[in-house]
């Protein structure tokens, strides 16, 4: 094991280091550049008129008096967005609906868009928005998943609800080993639908500048990513060349993946009109239009041994995906995962998602959760059936080194991590026996703590397979001024990026982290590349840096060589300052050398380029990069009201090397944040009319600095095989910790003879589980 | 509907302007006097992304009529740090206790620390949790923000954190 | 939901009253007009505030099944701007009780949409019951009113006359329009009154559904199962 | 989320914001704090023509003592009056709701009167002032009256307040130095409005319970008071051997409702505990001093 500060293999000064954020400073002072925040001259403001009901057909819509209101500038219906004849496609390939970006004679949900008023600011657009009328027929939906199973379907030119599916081989070995296990355990976890909630909702700014030129101002997960999906988009009926700008986004977590049809429509809207328009998602519309998440089911069967060892699993995963989802089934990847970090032989699986009358999902922080919520949950049910200390049973089952590279049942191999070794660091830090003494002494008085643990493996950069996620772009240059800009594909949510590629930049270039600028919010600068989504940008955004900066140095070292009569493998440089080994006195700088790269070519080498740059477009190796970690929780749940709260919480994990531990520690908080308002609060519900019924935070519960300990990490460090040995982080803690806090509620629930798969955990649910023992 | 002369002090300085009485403080502050560090982020005062000072208090500006701020004194995130730059101690205190992410919710956060905490007032460190209890951030687990709020409170009398 | 109240009148006076547009106006909270457009179907407007909550609603109904003097079915619905809307239907049912008194039974069914729906919560149903126990209490009192009790206001200057316990009647200077007698809205009023109660409180070149985990996914699984299929997926789009 | 047009304005005296309300006549709605009304503004669920600011109203605010009571104006800042030394004095109670209510954020706005005008079933004001026998003090300019506040609540958001009232105050009268009060709530999350909610004043004379006031919120569609159990408890002395009784009585006095966060039954049943438990140890921490 080694130290997270100083990783092997690299002179490391800021990589490995506690950075302060560069980005803090403008976003401490209110100076941060939100899309909100942007202001164009004749800019104009959009609202939606939404649909009241969650299926029917539009009759006729009513824009007469909207159109008289003060200050509408225009209407658009989907009549209006025709000739565009935008089909907001899935996913190539595969068959779903015909997505336009307003309803298009039918609507299928609550809150679909069916208009865009546009006026002088947003208030007079809502206020005209409120006037157009739209009637309906409207029909019975479809909004649960069993009625999305047997009901009518959803859209009409398909010949079912279903969205998507799949099922493993029938394996005639699988009947056979559960016949002849020692134990079989069976449950059926339920996780309910969930919001992403960024406390910033979507929003755009679409300024048509000239023939064939577009300006976005987005907030989204890749300037490029959405760049590109607009070109495509739009591309076949107009020229238009789009810019995406995207600086500061205030959250996303996979809402913001993919621009969906309100930005579209808002697109179009600009093109029709010329000029620019604005559109501001409010919490109302983000909580009833903006792709959820979740709302899955999974039944589970396990098989074990005598001794308690993992056999095989059968697994059932259903998940209803909305009317419009953006990201249609992701049951593919929740049973790929869904062996984990265990010695599994055999896992059965079938899945299918089911299209409602309910807002379509997309995509949100460890969108495959459901397999280590579902393996996690259930092998502590398999404990306390069986009789054997869930962590005992998670010992005689996990990988180890000796079993690495692991091939899962499932066909993913598996390599580099430390599952075991994490759950041991974790237990010392926690201290079981201490607990146990502590929890029994509690019962004694009346109170109930329990003690959650789980342990897994996350598919972090998906890069092996093809498509968009492949690869990365860093363009790093010295300025003539001195600076180093580094243009790179990455994009910040918050996820700090532009000082974790600042810190890695300027350890390969040897120059002051202050001197270092990522700029990445600019579709037209810098090369094509995914940015946030699926934990990837460290392995592949900080690869791309660390290779086009290596290119880099090497030009400098050879130009200082060049310059300084001496070989370049003895030029080394720091802190800017450039030195020849084994002479005392600093020899020059990289501003020298920049300018001189710049402004002297007679002094270059003869074969060398002007000016200082390198750029590299980087591919990790392999498939994926697994990170992975164990955590614990300890909560009390108070008896008389069943309201459950989290005592104390450790995260022991291993993303390979660091770039910047309390960066890598903020992302595993925010998930586990997510993941204990997602296990006790949150819930987006829906009622038999297809309402939503959870459209602001004051029903939507998101949890507070009060319902959250202070985190205690363990780190581990195995590096990855991936250039500078970083493995993700960003969706771990969201994936991991719902199984931790479940197993935590069941421990303290297990003094009652009772347990509860059934999300979310409310105080209504356990209390009632509690006096029914 | 009717319109109103208002004249408040931001920042330090003094804003004259006519605004519609249905014109939030929030949608005041970003949209007519420029301050786009208030944030909206649920305009119903759950969040509490665009809480400013007004009058010495943590309010959500989001649930005042910019009418009703006539003759105000308030504080927005830009007007917190010195003229120099320096940081004020709270936003200090935040930067380095990793308080933020995305950096949305931030200023609101700030501004009720830097409320509670004027003119050398130390709360307890319950009344400082329980006041960043009263804002959401989705980002970072509250972590920093804890550590904030925690480091306020013990931080010696007459001094920033 | 479902109610019952005996009316110290005889059951043609209330069928009467059940059919009279101006005792209806008097009964329903907020309501500011009832006009006739058809022998089954009329429009009416109700503006309906309740603490801060408001919202004037515009709406048509339908009445069915008409069996005088037994009851009758009515359904309805009315549009009530950003709040959202309301409908609903309701049978009436009337009958003897002894000779000069009448009990009335109706079961409403109520449903709201939009914003009133989304925000509502349970108080809608709370305050639909009370708001059809008020609204029948208010037309015994119309149809039969020396058995009226009424509500005692307490102590101070105010005025006896409680506007209503559901909320202010018809704003001065707004025009009342009295239709002329015949079927007449009940259910759907209620419907709506109880609503605005509810208030406070890739294709092309490969990019789709780009990040499409899925896209991976799908490819993950192929790449692992051979013999892998989709389920039952429906016909290509045209 | 805009609000829709209207029209404002700011009266520096009652007898002005009278006038106005009198012209509005139901179409006007009074903005205190607007920690609610703002938001309802904001998701046009209220869409008055005229709003009438009262927050530049001085005789509307402040905390005062008048014969056998204590007067809180009805404008006086939630913050105010947790902060406040008479009302903490006199009305502990009060002080331990507000305690629970919203956060420093919406104290430093929110209206003692608006809450009670308001009179959100889960809140805690409005079933604090119903447990104290507390008294609305309304004006309009049609007079004065002063009404109790358990007549005051009539259902969910509805006040025998008239359209053209405006309530210039709350008084709470006192109860005896020897009273034992219990302020308790359940909550998703702290500042939320309550899933459960207990308000319980007990004076004790010799031991004995000589008067009890119990208030409930998160407990029906409107503020509850449990009249029964408050006879019930008057003469109790410190055994709490029969609270199981009296706290189902009042718990059946209550009329919860079903939500996302609770259903009744849990309400009935938490409620039920609360009330056994911390009435039981408000009378036993007295026994015991």
């Amino acid at each position: 094991m080694n130290s997270p500060e100083m990783p092997p293999g690299m002179a490391a000064r800021f990589v490995g280091q506690r950075v302060p954020r560069k980005e803090d400073a403008r976003l401490l002072t209110g100076r941060g550049a939100y899309v909100d925040d942007i202001v164009l001259p004749g800019m104009l403001h959009a609202a939606f008129v939404r649909s009241q009901i969650a299926r029917g057909r539009i009759r006729s819509i009513d824009l007469e008096a909207a159109r008289s209101a003060p200050g509408v500038r225009a209407i658009y219906t989907a009549a209006d967005l025709a000739k565009f004849d935008l089909q907001l496609h899935l996913m190539h390939g595969v068959v779903g609906p015909i997505v336009r970006p307003l309803a298009d004679g039918r609507v299928a949900h609550v809150g679909e868009a069916i208009a865009i008023v546009i006026a002088d600011d947003r208030y007079l657009a809502e206020d005209a928005a409120n006037l157009v009328f739209v009637d309906c027929d409207a029909e019975t939906p479809v909004v649960t998943m069993d009625q999305a199973a047997d009901g009518p379907t959803v859209h009409s030119n398909l010949e079912s609800n279903v969205a998507g599916g799949i099922q493993s081989p029938d394996d005639p070995e699988l009947p056979a080993i559960f016949a002849r296990a020692a134990h079989v355990v069976e449950g059926v976890i339920v996780h309910q639908r969930q919001a992403h909630s960024p406390m910033e909702g979507r929003g755009v700014v679409a300024s048509r500048q000239g023939e064939g030129e577009m300006t976005i101002h987005l907030a989204c997960q890749s300037p490029h990513m959405a760049a590109l999906y607009f070109t495509q988009l739009f591309g076949e009926r107009t020229d238009v060349h789009f810019r995406v700008l995207s600086k500061d986004v205030g959250g996303a977590f996979g809402l913001k993946v993919q621009p969906w049809r309100e930005e579209c429509a808002i697109i179009a809207a600009a093109l029709l009109l010329g000029r620019p328009v604005k559109w501001i998602e409010d919490r109302l519309e983000n909580l009833t239009s903006a792709c959820q998440a979740r709302e899955q089911r999974c039944k589970v069967r396990m098989a074990f041994d005598a001794d308690a060892r993992w056999l095989a699993a059968e697994v059932d995963f259903e998940t209803n995906v909305g009317a419009f989802p953006n990201n249609p089934d992701i049951g593919a990847l929740a049973m790929m995962m869904f062996p984990g970090p265990y010695r599994v032989a055999k896992v059965g699986f079938k899945t299918r998602a089911y299209y409602s009358n309910t807002v379509g999902q997309a995509a949100y922080r460890g969108p495959w959760m459901m397999e280590s919520l579902a393996r996690e949950t259930m092998l502590d049910k398999a404990a306390r059936q069986i009789g054997i200390d869930p962590i005992e049973l998670r010992r005689r089952n996990l990988i180890t080194a000796a079993d690495q590279p692991h091939t899962l049942p499932t066909g993913l191999a598996v390599d580099r991590v430390t599952p075991r070794e994490c759950l041991e660091l974790l237990l010392e830090k926690l201290d079981l026996p201490a607990f146990r003494a502590e929890q029994a002494k509690a019962r004694a008085e009346g109170r109930h703590l329990g003690l959650g643990v789980a342990v897994y493996v996350e598919p972090t950069t998906m890069h092996g397979f093809g498509g968009p996620l492949v690869s990365d772009s860093a363009h790093v240059r010295v300025e003539p001024s001195g600076k180093v800009s580094l243009v790179i594909s990455t994009h910040s949510q918050g996820h700090g990026t532009q000082t974790t590629m600042a810190q890695v930049v300027a350890d390969e270039l040897g120059v002051p982290i202050a001197d270092v600028a990522v700029l990445e919010d600019d579709s037209s600068r810098g090369g094509f590349g995914p940015g946030a989504g699926g934990s990837r940008q460290a392995v592949s955004g900080g690869g791309a840096a660390i290779r086009a900066s290596k290119l880099l140095s090497q030009k400098i070292k050879r130009l200082a060589g060049h310059l300084l009569n001496a070989n370049p493998q003895d030029i080394t440089i720091a802190d800017g300052l450039v030195r020849v080994a084994g002479v005392e006195e600093v020899t020059t700088t990289i501003k020298r050398i920049a300018q001189t790269a710049y402004y002297e070519p007679a002094r270059l080498p003869p074969d060398a380029e002007l000016g200082l740059e390198a750029q590299y477009r980087y591919q990790p190796p392999g498939t994926f990069v697994f990170s992975n970690a164990a955590h614990a929780c300890v909560c009390e749940l108070d008896a008389e009201t069943g309201v459950v709260k989290i005592l104390r919480w450790i995260a022991s994990e291993d993303c390979g090397v660091m770039i910047n531990p309390a960066i890598v520690e903020g992302q595993i908080a925010g998930g586990v944040a997510q993941a204990i308002g997602g296990v006790l609060m949150e819930q987006i519900s829906y009622d038999a009319y297809g309402n939503p019924t959870a459209a602001t935070f004051k029903d939507y519960l998101l949890p507070t600095a009060h319902d959250i300990p202070q985190l205690e990490y363990c780190h581990l460090v195995t590096p990855s095989a991936s250039e500078g040995g970083f493995k993700g982080v960003g969706e771990g803690g969201a994936i991991i910790g719902p199984p931790t806090v479940v197993n935590a509620v069941a421990d303290a629930l297990s003094a009652f003879g009772a347990e509860c798969l059934d999300l979310p955990l409310t105080p209504a649910k356990l209390l009632k589980l509690i006096d029914g023992a | 509907m009717s319109r109103h002369q208002v004249e408040l002090t931001v920042n330090g300085g003094t804003i004259t302007a006519e605004v519609e009485a249905r014109r939030t403080l929030a949608d005041f502050l970003r949209i007519d006097a420029g301050l786009t560090g208030v944030h909206i982020g649920c305009e119903h005062g759950v969040c509490g992304a665009c809480t400013v000072i007004v009058d010495g208090d943590p309010v959500r500006s989001c649930l005042m009529l910019a009418v009703q701020a006539h003759g105000a004194t308030v504080t927005t995130a830009e007007g917190l740090a010195a003229a120099d730059g320096t940081l004020h101690p709270v936003q200090q205190a935040m930067r380095e206790e990793y308080g933020l992410q995305c950096g949305f919710c931030t200023p609101g956060v700030v501004m009720t620390l830097a409320a509670l905490t004027a003119d050398g007032a130390r709360p307890s460190e319950a009344e400082l949790h329980e006041a960043v209890s009263g804002h959401l951030c989705r980002c970072t687990g509250y972590q920093g923000i804890q550590r904030v709020a925690t480091r306020l409170a013990r931080a010696p009398q007459g001094e920033g954190a | 939901m479902s109610g019952e109240q005996r009316i110290e009148a005889p059951r043609e006076k209330v069928w009467a009253a059940l059919n009279d547009p101006e005792v209806l106006r008097q009964c329903i909270p907020g309501c500011q007009s009832l006009e006739k457009t058809a022998d089954d179907k009329m429009r009416a407007v109700a503006a309906v505030k309740v603490g801060p909550i408001g919202a004037r609603f515009t709406g048509d109904v339908t009445l069915s099944e008409l069996d005088p003097p037994n009851g009758y079915r009515i359904e309805g619905e009315g549009q009530g701007g950003a709040a959202g809307f309301a409908k609903g239907g309701a049978r009436v049912r009337l009958s003897d009780d002894g000779p000069d008194a009448t009990r009335l039974s109706y079961e409403v069914a109520a449903q709201v949409g939009g914003r009133l729906a989304q925000l509502g919560g349970p108080i809608i149903d709370a305050t639909a019951k009370q708001m059809a126990a008020t609204f029948f209490r208010k037309l015994s009192e119309v149809v039969a009113p020396p058995a009226v009790e009424v509500a005692a206001v307490p102590s101070g200057a105010a005025s006896a006359a409680p506007l209503s316990e559901a909320g202010p009647g018809p704003e001065p200077g707004v025009p009342v329009f009295n239709p002329p007698a015949g079927a007449a809205p009940v259910a759907w009023i209620l419907a709506i009154v109880v609503g605005v109660l509810a208030g406070v409180l890739i294709g092309q070149g490969g990019v789709g559904g780009w990040l499409g985990v899925i896209v991976l996914l799908a490819i993950v699984a192929y790449a692992a199962y051979g013999a892998g299929r989709r389920a039952g997926q429906g016909e290509r789009r045209p | 989320m805009k609000p829709a047009p209207f029209d404002y304005v700011a009266p520096t005296s009652v007898e002005e914001a009278l006038e106005h309300l009198a012209r509005g006549a139901g179409d006007a709605n009074v903005l205190a704090g607007g920690q609610t009304l703002v938001p309802l503004l904001a998701l046009r669920m209220a869409t008055p023509s005229l709003l009438i600011d009262v927050n530049r109203i001085p005789e509307l605010a402040g905390v005062s003592r008048v014969t056998g009571a204590t007067r809180i104006g009805a404008a006086t800042r939630q913050k105010a009056v947790l902060k406040d030394p008479t009302v903490a004095a006199q009305v502990p109670a009060l002080t331990k709701a507000l305690s629970f209510v919203g956060h420093p954020q919406t104290r430093a706005r929110g209206t003692l009167g608006g809450s009670i005008a308001l009179g959100e079933p889960a809140a805690e004001s409005p079933a604090t002032a119903l447990a104290l026998g507390a008294v609305v003090e309304a004006r309009s300019t049609r007079g004065a009256r002063e009404i109790q506040v358990e007549d005051f609540y009539l259902g969910p958001y509805t006040t025998t307040l008239e359209p053209d009232e405006l309530i210039a105050a709350v008084r709470f009268p006192d109860w005896p130095a020897s009273t034992v009060t219990v302020v308790h709530e359940v909550s998703r999350r702290p500042g939320d409005f309550a899933l459960v909610g207990l308000v319980c004043a007990l004076a004790l004379d010799g031991g004995r319970v000589s008067r009890a006031g119990v208030g409930w919120f998160g407990m029906g569609p409107q503020p509850m008071r449990s009249r029964r159990a408050e006879q019930a408890l008057v003469g109790l002395s410190a055994s709490a051997a029969d609270l199981a009784e009296i706290a189902d009585m009042a718990v059946s006095e209550t009329e919860p409702l079903d939500d996302a966060q609770a259903d009744a039954s849990y309400r009935r049943k938490v409620g039920g505990r609360i009330f056994q438990r911390l009435v039981g140890e408000a009378l036993g921490v007295r026994r015991a001093a």
